[in-house]
């Protein structure tokens, strides 16, 4: 399952779901609004690229790291402090396969996936700064 | 010729997000993004540096795929394009 | 949760319970039965000892990797192919310590912790050979 | 004197796990193992290469330390010691 939605998911299952016969490891990534001093979090995608962009990753990432399944749930919309933002689910035959997949695909979701977030704070907000801080100028993708 | 301009994230607060409008054959991206860039000087400034070039940061794609702002003079938009504009992505 | 037993743990709660105002990413890892044309397999601690290294192993991967939460349920008995073995869940600020926390207990428990596993198949029965095939005379630990 | 050996996985299956024996005083761990070791040749020979020496692989504790093999003839085990003898660990 690969998704851009306001809808959480229930990872229980999403891990059950990844289980192969093949399949030795299974590593989750969760990320989750931190209360950096913030109300709630705003999410905004350019869903329809987003969207291609996490498959295409995730592709990529069975292929590399000989992965047996991989899941990747993007929230947007307006979330709350401990709510999920982005979740991985990846199964592979070996530890090893599954945590350098997992890794992966969020650094690349990092580095090139056009979603946006805003920290509503109590007396304003302010746009998150991405973690690769230049246009197309300058990354190659 | 129409073509949509998508603006996201702080562009899309400073231009209100989608704009379609019409455009001469042979304009540029450059020229179509600074057309509607000039009707807002707060927007134009926050995309365009002194020297009228994109700004370092300034991602461009058309059809989904990303463009070089250095090349964004040479290349034209064509009927029912899709352009998009934004700040660095901030995902995950 | 630091557990060796032989009953199944809900991985959704443990994520949940595992968040806390500041945590940014939680890792999970799930070490399930493979299919390794076996049966079923077969899990023995040295429990008491066990259950002290999954300790001392959490608090080190806390301190080091600066976690806010670690959960560590090994399990014990007779499992399925499918069935989850090893249950880790750490959170942290952000994802480099959340990966490198998971990944760091897991390494230490495969290194040291007295745990063995018996792969039943179809004809007979194989113990499982350690990552790390040497004794003490080799082992610094 | 009593002190409780306590063999796991495929030594467990060769020795029945755990057993608890009198010893004098003075009994070094390796002279223990031994002792125990040499009631069943087969268990013996899992434990001990054709020197004598505790094979490399064999991991040894005393009261849930490790211990190193190659001080094994001098550390002695007092009363209500707990002793493990154990292959290689496998878990996770």
């Amino acid at each position: 399952m690969i998704a851009i939605q306001t809808e959480d998911v229930d990872i229980g299952q999403l891990i059950n779901a990844a289980k192969k016969r093949s399949t030795g490891a299974v590593v989750v990534f969760d990320g989750v609004v931190r209360d950096d001093d913030i109300r709630e979090m705003d999410l905004e995608a350019y869903e329809e690229v987003a969207l291609k962009e996490l498959e295409k990753i995730a592709v990529e990432a069975q292929s590399i790291h000989n992965l047996c399944s991989v899941d990747i749930i993007h929230r947007i919309g307006r979330l709350a402090v401990g709510e999920n933002i982005l979740i991985i689910v990846v199964s592979a035959g070996h530890r090893k396969e599954a945590y350098e997949g997992s890794r992966f695909i969020i650094e690349a979701i990092k580095a090139g996936v056009p979603i946006w977030k805003k920290e509503l704070t109590r007396d304003g907000s302010r746009w998150v700064p991405g973690e690769h801080a230049h246009g197309s100028g300058a990354v190659k993708h | 010729m129409t073509v949509k301009v998508r603006f996201f994230a702080r562009f899309r607060e400073l231009f209100g997000g989608d704009i379609i409008t019409g455009i001469s054959p042979g304009t540029s991206f450059m020229g179509l993004i600074k057309e509607i860039a000039g009707k807002n000087r707060e927007g134009y400034d926050a995309i365009f540096d002194e020297n009228g070039a994109f700004r370092e940061f300034v991602i461009l794609m058309k059809n989904g795929k990303r463009i070089d702002c250095t090349s964004a003079t040479e290349i034209s938009v064509a009927d029912g394009d899709e352009i998009a504009v934004f700040p660095p992505v901030a995902g995950g």
